[in-house]
């Protein structure tokens, strides 16, 4: 579902990552690794489609791919229901009931999305993957904030999409809980012989 | 009805929205208040019933 | 599309007076006039339909900083772009919630105002309606400046710079209309330019601030 | 038995209760009776003519516009002092009737304005010092509305209050200072020369006093909403406590 | 202390025009009133001093938000709140950058603005001096408006409303030393206000700025 | 040099946790653990004083605590080095050295704090905390998006502090690598009938 032939990534103007190649196919996940500042959160952001890649080929659907950054994207004033209600309007869901059910935020349906825990928050940011009815799931370490049970539902939401046929991407410095093949990023980091090959024409 | 002259018009739409703006906030308040009240007997009730 | 329409105007209600806020600085705008130029009544009845037309334009400017930045803040903004709508989809919605939101009332509000600044009796009609077609502008001007500065920590005052210049000559057709109006001239020409301003804005504005969307989320 | 009873919430509501229903009906004879009398039953003044009936509105509503902000500041030091909820739920209670009051004397000045002095609006020290203690209202209610928790929301209204009372009586000054006036001087004052005749004076403290006490019924009565409106909103968090335990 | 001022005149400067952007505010709103009120030379010279005034209010005003909210956003303020300083010292001295930063400024700003409204010769001196008396008190107040909202998402235009009323005594006093000076008319009274204002609110806002913050903080 | 009794603490005016007591002295770990919305935010924002007990006594002097919140409180536009600079003149301590190399952040030091990976700004948080020259350090999950390495360089740090008669308590769900006294705080969860007790004039 994404395939990536000797990608580059850059952020900031500076190279990344360079020469990295893997496939996704329907039904596996692939957990990324690698030191700080070694290019994960680039990485995925390149892949959901909000940054051009530096060079190389990315073949993969944007229509399919549901994005799950760092920040929570969810309005404080809105409570969880409404919150989850909106997105699944975006992508034209109807129900939100199974996302609720998945991380089991039914009692906290009604409250304001402000009022939440760290970790409660991050609990409904993860439930908006299941009201994309998207297939491939990118998501940057979403177990952050998150106590042991939680790992353990958001294991199971992920592993339930892997079975039906999607796929899933996630960068992670600790257990997620969900098996799948391991691509560390430490040795594709970009050399300085990158940066002369992509801003050749100042050096 | 006293003959105001001149200034029917000014007196009459002084006395009318003063008095709509009077009115105004006396419904709006007793509005809220007796939605307030209905649903505090309400929240008392069902939780009375659940203990 | 109208989810997020309606999510707009739901965060702007919610949100302790998104409606009323752009109001009350337009009203404090005005009655600050007095304040500082002096009170004499054939003065203000000179500048007010000016005055007005600044205030609206200010009110307007100062509330969009809202349009994008929450969005983008707590990261909504990036997931609009990868949900299945067009961007220029987006911007406009965003620019017709903020319109609906501060526009709007902004032109019910002015011809009260208008009484504060003792504007001449056939003023009333123009100044409404001068604002009732220019103000549609400022909002798409505005979110266009909105999606520029979208990146940037506190873009707010950065954005005012931007937007001011793409502002003067809606405010000048605009002013242009309300001042003839206030003293009986004929005022066809400008009339027709800031209608044209308006729709032209309405149609090409959008992709503008679509693009720069783009770039700014890159 | 001290005056602080009152400051329980229940306390405050069983009183508030009892006393509501003789305030309403007392504040309905008074403004009814007031107006009636001024309306129907007084002669034109050889000046103002007609115009001059709308003193039995304009005149009590201007009182009870700076009154009622008193009322809130009073309040308002109460709760930060002694921390009484009742007093913050009052104060806010309060705001919205105190600016429904100014726009009264502002729209009532403004129409009696046009034929005494040719203008809707002059920028009179009097009239002037009204509009600035409108948009105290209103920035005070606003920032009720937008702050969700109830304590920090009565904590920053009433510091807001009270700063806001400070800078009221400045621009008093700064606009005396900035404008002569064209409005009348204080015409109940003690000096009898100045004082309006008593035709008009009668009714005029009939609806003065209605005016008065329709608005402690009023706060007494939208105190008690937010009492209730409270307590409801403790009642639902305990219950959700309660299921989530 | 010097650190958190050092560090705040940094920032601005570093953030790409903390320093600019209320100048270049106060610039477009005074060039726009031409296009507003019309070009008349003798109305503009009538409301010069008032304009100026006015926006070099607006401009204070609209960069009251990045007083605080910036640093209550990444969670410094908490930081602030708990290190080995009064905060009222600590909203003292963010009111001191942001006079260094907006006020000072457009004080300076102010003459040559007035060229472009046609300010009578001897309102020079009484512009600049009326707006380096009166803008520490615009300032200090807003301070408060910005500790009042910190907590508020997007409360800029709150701010502004709760702000403007507490602004209307200097603008009066300021704006009438300036009138007056333009006219040549006795202006000691107004000018004494004006310093006792300032006087009086940075001596005593300090205080209900930082009781404020804790409230908020809490 | 911590010591709570029967300590209460409140959130948006609900109760969540009562009945705590606990003892941190010179060179003890504290560790709080507990489910999603358990209160461990709610708690260390009281101990740091910046929010008032609900009830219950609370022995501590703030001049020696040291908070580190969840949010990093960096200025993007300074450098790393700028950045720790203004907290060592705000808390009075000279240098800046050890904190840079007690978390690795030499090679990063004349880097704006904007352009930091996820992991490198937490590093800086922390390091924010060597400069303090406070005895108690009061930490909200510290190592969220911290690597492997940078966990133990982490660790290293506490235990250091620990050593030379300092105390800590954080709150996490992962591990620390730092031994400590765990106290999990589940079991002191806020009931409705403290809810009672506390808003009493309303119930
Ligand atoms: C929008 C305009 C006006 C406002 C905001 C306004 C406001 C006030 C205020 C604040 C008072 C003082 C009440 C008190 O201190 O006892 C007052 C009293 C009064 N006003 Fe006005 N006024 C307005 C216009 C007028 C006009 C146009 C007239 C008539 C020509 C007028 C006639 C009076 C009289 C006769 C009193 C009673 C004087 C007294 O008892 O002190 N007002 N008004
Ligand atoms: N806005 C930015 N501007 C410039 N450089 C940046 C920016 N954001 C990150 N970088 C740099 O790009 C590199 C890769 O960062 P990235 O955020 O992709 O790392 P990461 O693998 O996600 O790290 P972490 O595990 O800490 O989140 C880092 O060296 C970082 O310093
Ligand atoms: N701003 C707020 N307003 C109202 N309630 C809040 C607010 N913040 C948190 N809460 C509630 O208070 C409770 C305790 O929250 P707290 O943040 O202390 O939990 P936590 O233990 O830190 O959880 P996490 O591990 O998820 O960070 C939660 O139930 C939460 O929903
Ligand atoms: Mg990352
Ligand atoms: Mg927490």
């Amino acid at each position: 579902m994404i395939e990536a032939r000797d990608l580059g990534v850059s952020r900031g103007g500076l190279p990344v990552l360079t020469g990295l190649s893997f496939t996704l196919g329907a039904g596996e996940a692939l957990i990324l690794r690698g030191p700080n500042g070694s290019g994960k959160t680039t990485l995925l952001r390149t892949l959901a489609g909000l940054q051009p890649p530096l060079h190389g080929e990315l073949i993969c659907d944007l229509d399919e791919i549901a994005y799950g950054a760092h920040a929570d994207g969810l309005k404080p004033t809105l409570t969880v229901a409404e919150n989850l209600q909106f997105w699944a309007k975006v992508f034209g869901v109807v129900t939100i009931t199974p996302a609720l059910a998945a991380l089991d935020l039914q009692a906290l349906r009604d409250r304001p999305a402000g009022g939440l825990s760290a970790g409660q928050k991050r609990r409904l940011s993860l439930a908006r993957l299941m009201v994309t009815g998207r297939r491939v799931w990118v998501l940057d370490e979403p177990t952050v904030s998150l106590d042991g049970t939680s790992v353990a539902l958001f294991a199971a939401m992920v592993q339930g999409h892997l079975n039906s046929g999607g796929a899933a991407i996630m960068a992670t410095h600790i257990d997620l809980g969900v098996a799948g093949r391991v691509l560390d990023l430490a040795p594709f980091r970009a050399t300085s012989a990158a940066y002369v090959a992509d801003e050749g024409g100042f050096l | 009805m006293p003959d105001l002259g001149k200034y029917t018009d000014t007196v009459l739409s002084a006395y009318g929205v003063s008095l709509l703006l009077l009115l105004g906030l006396l419904v709006l308040t007793l509005r809220r208040g007796a939605k307030i009240r209905a649903r505090l007997r309400e929240v008392e009730h069902r939780i009375e019933r659940n203990g | 599309m109208s989810a997020l329409l309606l999510r707009d105007l739901r965060l702007a209600l919610r949100a302790g007076g998104g409606f009323g806020l752009g109001l009350a600085f337009f009203l404090i705008v005005t009655v600050m006039v007095p304040f500082s130029v002096g009170p004499t009544p054939e003065t203000l009845a000179v500048i007010a339909p000016g005055v007005l037309w600044l205030g609206a334009l200010l009110a307007c400017l100062l509330s969009l900083d809202r349009v994008l930045a929450l969005d983008w803040e707590d990261g909504s903004l990036d997931l609009l772009a990868t949900a299945p709508v067009p961007l220029e989809a987006v911007v406009s919605i965003k620019a017709l919630a903020h319109w609906l939101t501060t526009g709007l009332p902004l032109v019910l509000a002015a011809p009260l105002l208008g009484v504060l600044l003792n504007l001449p009796a056939p003023g009333y009609l123009w100044i409404t309606l001068s604002l009732l077609i220019g103000t549609p502008a400022l909002s798409v001007i505005g979110t266009f400046g909105a999606a520029l500065t979208v990146g940037l920590k506190r873009g707010g005052l950065l954005l005012s710079l931007l937007v001011m210049p793409l502002y003067v000559p809606v405010l000048i057709f605009g002013a242009e209309v309300a001042r003839r109006g206030a003293s009986h001239l004929p005022l066809e020409a400008p009339l027709l330019m800031l209608a044209g301003l308006t729709l032209g804005t309405i149609a090409l504005m959008p992709f503008a601030s679509a693009a720069v969307l783009r770039v700014n989320l890159r | 038995m001290s005056i602080w009873e009152y400051a329980n919430p229940k306390k405050f509501l069983t009183t508030s209760e009892r006393l509501l229903p003789p305030l309403w009906g007392l504040s309905a004879v008074l403004m009814l009776g007031g107006l009636i009398w001024g309306f129907f039953f007084t002669p034109d003044d050889y000046r103002q003519g007609a115009t001059v009936k709308i003193i039995y509105l304009h005149v009590p509503a201007a009182l009870m516009a700076i009154n009622a902000w008193f009322m809130m500041l009073v309040a308002s030091l109460i709760w930060v002092i002694r921390r009484h909820h009742v007093s913050a739920l009052a104060a806010r209670a309060a705001a919205p009737v105190g600016i429904v009051m100014t726009l009264i004397a502002l729209v009532t000045g403004a129409i009696w304005g046009q034929p005494m002095w040719g203008t809707w609006w002059a920028w009179d020290p009097r009239l002037t010092s009204f509009l600035v203690l409108f948009l105290f209202y209103l920035g005070y209610i606003a920032l009720w509305e937008a702050i969700d928790n109830p304590d920090t929301a009565a904590d920053l209204t009433a510091i807001l209050c009270l700063v806001g009372s400070v800078f009221a009586v400045l621009s008093r000054y700064a606009v005396n200072f900035w404008n002569q006036g064209l409005h009348q001087g204080a015409s109940l004052s003690l000096d009898k020369e100045e004082n309006v005749a008593d035709v008009f004076a009668y009714p005029l403290y009939a609806c003065m006093a209605g005016f008065a006490v329709f608005f402690v019924a009023l706060v007494f009565y939208r105190t008690g909403t937010e009492i209730r409106a409270r307590r409801m909103a403790a009642l639902i968090a305990r219950e959700r406590m309660a299921a989530d335990a």
